[in-house]
């Protein structure tokens, strides 16, 4: 086992932090700051397009897709330097759905949906959930038919995050209604702008805006389908884990630590310095040292990538532990706080803006999301134990 | 010795659970929190005042019912189950700070307005990070007819519909040594500056600053000692944790409702042993602040000076509704995630209450 | 609600308090220090002698039988103060089996069984627990065959502490194996020195010695059946639940917390004194807090059985609370009181002559023992909210 | 940067693996504990100086494997899943602690010796309470030939097998300032009193008074700086976290093993979902306690002070251990308490090992 960066690890590191430096301007953390990612053209719009320029949607693709060819290493030190930053790298389309298309895509997919990915010009919303079929994923009733050559879909998908910004949907369907549920779905990449595609607004405690999206009698080239009809479980259950690795990456923790550390050490407006408690060091420490382990826990799944598996379980793990460590941070916030940690980024009393009330509110997302913790204990249980499945 | 609920108890909470449920619903809860929109709710303001809630606990002689302390603590059970608003809660809270600090002419002058509705406030005597630290935040001096008062105070609750804020004052006299004093500030005389302090739930706390306000001889309640303070404020922090141990319990049950009606897997979420596990362990967290609640107010309305006993209650209710709710958010999923499904409501009442007069940390200060 | 002992159980605390005054001898402690509580007629005999003349194993006994007619309260009362003190009062004999004799037994059976067990003559091992059927005793396969006025027992029981110093065994048997499992239980008094009971030592890591009883074409009187036959499923059940409200008592607990915080108070071997370390005072505050708590569950639970009720749920609770609070106090102590704190009674140096070391390996017991806490957080869904049953 | 074992880690943590469990049943660790019996594990000893186990973190000068201390960490893995006895694990760290703090001809007289097997022994250069603490115990004078030692040591791991007990002491001369040398003590020298301080699972911890005790010139290591006596006990205490670990590890494979084969109400207690979740947990801390402890080895062994990562190896490893050994105690039921099926003695290194150089709250102490 080597915990240390190579000469080569560094300089990326090196760079990404350059680029960092060089484009998360005030006007961007600003613009972040209003908690509205919906912006056509302002400060982020800009800021994706730099990373595109760099060709950083595409850095751990092969070089045959447009990519840079560089490794999960590369490309787990690149997220969580942003996620650190504060400001969105490569999202969900980059890291699960790109990666499914080349592993499992036909010939046609890969060139007709992997260099605009590439380019930043495509963006996927991921179409799992249904309003029946919460974390059950392979209950999804979602049909799609074919009629010609033509996918006729129809049904709807909740939970589908930044549907009103992207450009597709990676899409879940039911093609074969006779075979055992896990076995008759697939993959359909849809435009979100086609026909019969409607989309409700759905707002979230945490202020984040997902959505309800609706299918009726959406018509999309059979072309569109994604490898091999009815073989879309596993494409699923491989973004899936994917997108745990992704969204359990540490960076946003190791920031809110350091904000929290930095935080405890001014005076609320009571004018007490948390930080002068012990109590108060003492959970600053033991959130310090989990972040951590949090990270360390990414750089395993990394380097198990790397060599080529995908780790189930240890990202399993690593969601679980960050989701309730985040949960944790954010109560260790307001407790330190008091009633300085309840108040909103709509007022300028606000410690950091409101960033830890936000917090709280944010945290309870990614312990159901993604898997829920009770299902992704079972997985430990079962597929890193051999535990015996009890029929679910 | 009998920790089982007295049917007189039964029955006011019942008669309290229907008053809720008729002027109190989740429709007007979040009505009340709309930005710009109507702050003080009126209907239910009117329904307490002819169910003689704000006259319960105090004595017939100010046109009170003379209830207990603990048949207060019932009304808070119900008003914690209902998300009751702060503004009705706050002005109990000022008819017992009175009834507990003002000079008997002072008392008798206010409180029946009080009881009648005419009155609103609330209280700030303590720290709003501390409970039993009652230190005066503001200075006055003598005179003619009252006292000159300067000063700030932190975290008023609904200061903006308040009628009355009772507070203390330090009055230094030459040679003598330093009084503290009760007085009500009424929030819209001259030289009152108010300055919103919202929290992301539009709880309205305030930031109230007086700049040699002028405070009128009768609306000065008199001299009060420390101990006394510190007994009014923890009994309103014990009444919260009331509150708060029955927010839990309705979370409990809104929560198993949800998991036994939604399928997953072919089965309610709720026939999971891992949902039952969560629920059986908010259960016991909940019924440990119950117990911990009930006991601090019953104590405290017996005279003890009530530190520990409350100290205890919020370390357990302040703990027990804030794992309740994140556990509810965990078992409801994204279906108890979007505002239109009312759980956060709750979620943001444990985030307040957990903290508003000394969290678990604080807490366990008073006891160590 | 009320919170305040009245007149009458304030003297009665202090007619016990007085009691144990008297007889909690030095001599008495160092026998208990021992940890044996196997002598025949050392010093607990003569402290159970006086207890007897006290008339207190009948305490909340009808006076017909032989009780001194008081209620839970004062039971509850007297057990807490006895644990409180670290001497063992009035078992399990006398606080779930007689109530289960009184409640459900034949005529004879009250006559025969109730007054010995007042008088302390009478003293059972309650065997319910086998080999192959731990936790789930319903499908005990110990058998009874009535053969002409005798039932003729086979079988083993493991768990069965006391054995080896009772006079009788509380034994739960099979009697129809005909029937659904939970519908052909009996339960039948056996003299532990009947010809073909035999008693194997266990030694758990606590250092308290527990049994595996094997029974061998034993023989006893038809009348020695409790109640009716194949319908001691619900006297079990019923002993249970009294079983565990009175193993969850919370009175070693507030000893052992008052014990930590006068051990905090000295300094360790090495010169530090505990409690000078905030952290230390704040993991004792909570602790103190949830002994009060466990104090007030133990009182809610007697309040309910002087309703009239056997309260289920709430004994349920307590014992999942106060086992997991009984481990805590255990892990505090190791914690601050470093490697003294894993001293052993066998050397001088040991604080409290090890008892927090030993409280370390006893801990465990109370969390899987008299109904695992897995099981009672079933029972607490289930029967408390009305949960679904998953089917077991 | 790989997070995953390499080939070279793999087997040879597969040799020792074989290796312990050849000479390492649990019937050998029962029987080392045995009031009067035999303390020493002859064949062991004998197979892991065979194995050049001892000889693995040194140079080859001194007859050394030239290994790394990762290899070291490899080893302790397996150790812990084995519970390999205490002295084997305090002579290596004798070793250790030689090979850092010795002078070259004093490192070069003791070592080759104690990769022979012929030389065991232990350090006490820290505060048993506290790894980070490293003043001196002892106070030294300088005499014709060597120091003459005077105070106390407070548990020693199995001194009373021990060749020598490295140590330090502060010798004060005149007008100079004090010099903290490390030293060899011979517990069977005159004026040496050995006084044990056993735990019940009879872990022979000593107490060692020293009286004006004799240490030949040959004897004293020589000059030592705070920082290295603190990363050699750092070392120590992060080893010990990997020894935590992996025993964890195993106490969940044995958990898993017994919870998948003992059915109740008619199928496998690991099927319960209530089980499952609980190996989940054990898991999740556990893994976090390996990467956080072989993390601390890694920068040891690279010249960092170590103390954060130790601080963090701590924190993980002593609190998974125990935890998993009470959860297995739990999932074992009464099947695992008695003490014929060995899981006691798990638990019991978890208990020790989290104390012993300053658990949980302690290595907060040291990131906070």
């Amino acid at each position: 086992m080597d915990f240390a960066l190579d000469a080569d690890q560094r300089q990326w590191l090196q760079e990404v932090r350059a680029f960092l430096r060089e484009h998360v301007t005030p006007a961007l953390v600003a613009e972040l700051a209003e908690h509205d990612l919906e912006k056509r053209d302002g400060e982020l719009a800009a800021f994706r397009r730099k990373i595109g320029e760099k060709g950083w949607f595409g850095l751990n693709w092969p070089t045959e897709y447009g990519g840079l060819g560089l490794g999960p290493i590369h490309q787990h030190l690149l997220v969580s330097e942003f996620e650190r930053w504060g400001v969105p790298g490569p999202d969900l389309t980059v890291t699960s759905v790109a990666p499914m298309i080349m592993r499992h895509g036909t010939e046609q997919n890969k060139a007709e949906f992997l260099p605009p990915i590439a380019r930043g010009e495509m963006v996927c919303a991921v179409g799992y959930s249904e309003p029946d079929a919460g974390t059950d994923l392979a209950s999804l009733r979602t049909r799609a038919v074919l009629d010609g050559d033509e996918w006729v879909i129809n049904g709807s998908k909740i939970w589908n995050s930044g549907a009103q910004r992207c450009t597709h949907e990676w899409l879940c369907v039911r093609t074969n209604p006779d075979v055992p549920k896990h076995k008759g779905i697939s993959v359909i990449i849809v435009p979100i702008d086609a026909p019969g595609v409607s989309i409700r607004p759905l707002e979230a405690w945490s202020g984040y805006r997902t959505n309800e999206t609706f299918f009726d009698d959406v018509r999309v080239p059979a072309t569109n389908l994604i490898g091999e009809v009815d073989r879309g479980w596993r494409y699923i259950t491989g973004a899936l884990d994917l997108e745990r690795g992704a969204l359990t990456n540490a960076g946003d923790l190791r920031r809110a630590v350091d904000d929290l550390w930095a935080l405890a050490r001014e005076p609320r407006r009571d004018g007490a310095v948390p930080a002068t408690d012990p109590g108060v060091r003492r959970r600053l420490a033991e959130l310090d040292a989990d972040v951590e382990v949090a990270t360390l826990m990414g750089f395993e799944a990394a380097s198990l990538l790397a060599d080529g598996t995908i780790p189930s379980v240890e990202v399993s793990t690593e969601k679980v532990f960050t989701s309730e460590l985040r949960q944790r941070i954010a109560e260790t916030a307001l407790d330190l706080l008091g009633p300085d940690g309840l108040l909103g980024h709509n007022t300028a009393a606000a410690p950091l803006h409101g960033a830890f009330e936000r917090l709280y509110r944010a945290a309870p997302l990614l312990r159901f999301g993604a898997g829920t913790n009770e299902v992704l204990r079972d997985v430990i249980a079962q597929r890193g134990h051999r535990m015996p499945s009890y029929g679910r | 010795m009998k920790l089982v609920a007295t049917e007189e108890e039964r029955d006011l909470a019942a008669a309290m659970r229907d008053l809720f449920a008729t002027h109190c619903p989740t429709t007007l809860v979040r009505a009340l929190r709309e930005p710009g929109g109507e702050r003080f709710p009126q209907k239910l303001w009117e329904a307490l005042v002819r169910a003689e809630v704000l006259a319960l606990p105090f004595a017939a002689d100010v046109g009170g019912s003379d209830g207990t302390l603990d048949d207060l603590a019932v009304v808070y059970a119900e008003a914690g189950r209902a998300l009751c608003p702060s503004v009705v809660l706050n002005t109990i809270h000022l008819g017992l700070a009175i009834d507990a600090l003002a000079a008997p002419d002072r008392r008798a002058a206010r409180l029946p307005s009080l009881i009648r509705g005419d009155l609103r406030g609330t209280v700030a005597v303590a720290s709003p990070y501390d409970a039993t630290d009652v230190r005066p935040r503001l200075r006055a001096e003598r005179t003619a007819d009252g006292l000159r008062v300067t000063g700030r105070l932190d975290y008023v609750g609904d200061a903006d519909l308040a009628d009355a804020v009772l507070t203390t004052a330090a009055v230094e006299t030459y040679g003598e040594p330093d009084e503290v004093l009760a007085l009500l500030v009424d929030p819209a005389a001259p030289g009152v500056q108010l300055t919103p302090l919202p929290t992301s739930a539009d709880d309205r706390w305030h930031e109230i600053v007086l700049d040699g306000v002028l405070v009128a001889d009768d609306a000065v309640l008199g001299a009060v000692g420390e101990e006394e303070l510190r007994r009014v404020a923890l009994t309103v922090r014990a009444l919260q944790c009331v509150d708060m141990a029955a927010g839990a319990e309705t979370v409990i049950a809104r929560t198993v409702a949800h998991t036994c009606s939604r399928e997953q897997f072919g089965r309610p979420i709720g026939s999971f042993q891992a949902a039952q596990h969560l629920v059986a362990d908010m259960h016991i967290a909940t019924q440990a602040a119950r117990l911990a609640a009930r006991s601090a107010v019953f104590w405290l309305g017996r005279g003890r000076p009530g530190v520990r006993e409350t100290a205890i209650a919020v370390l357990k209710a302040a703990t027990a509704y804030r794992r309740v709710t994140a556990d509810a958010h965990q078992l409801h999923g994204g279906m108890g995630y979007v505002l239109e499904t009312d759980l956060h409501l709750w979620s943001e009442r444990a985030r307040r209450l957990g903290v508003e007069g000394g969290g678990v940390d604080v807490a366990a200060g008073w006891l160590a």
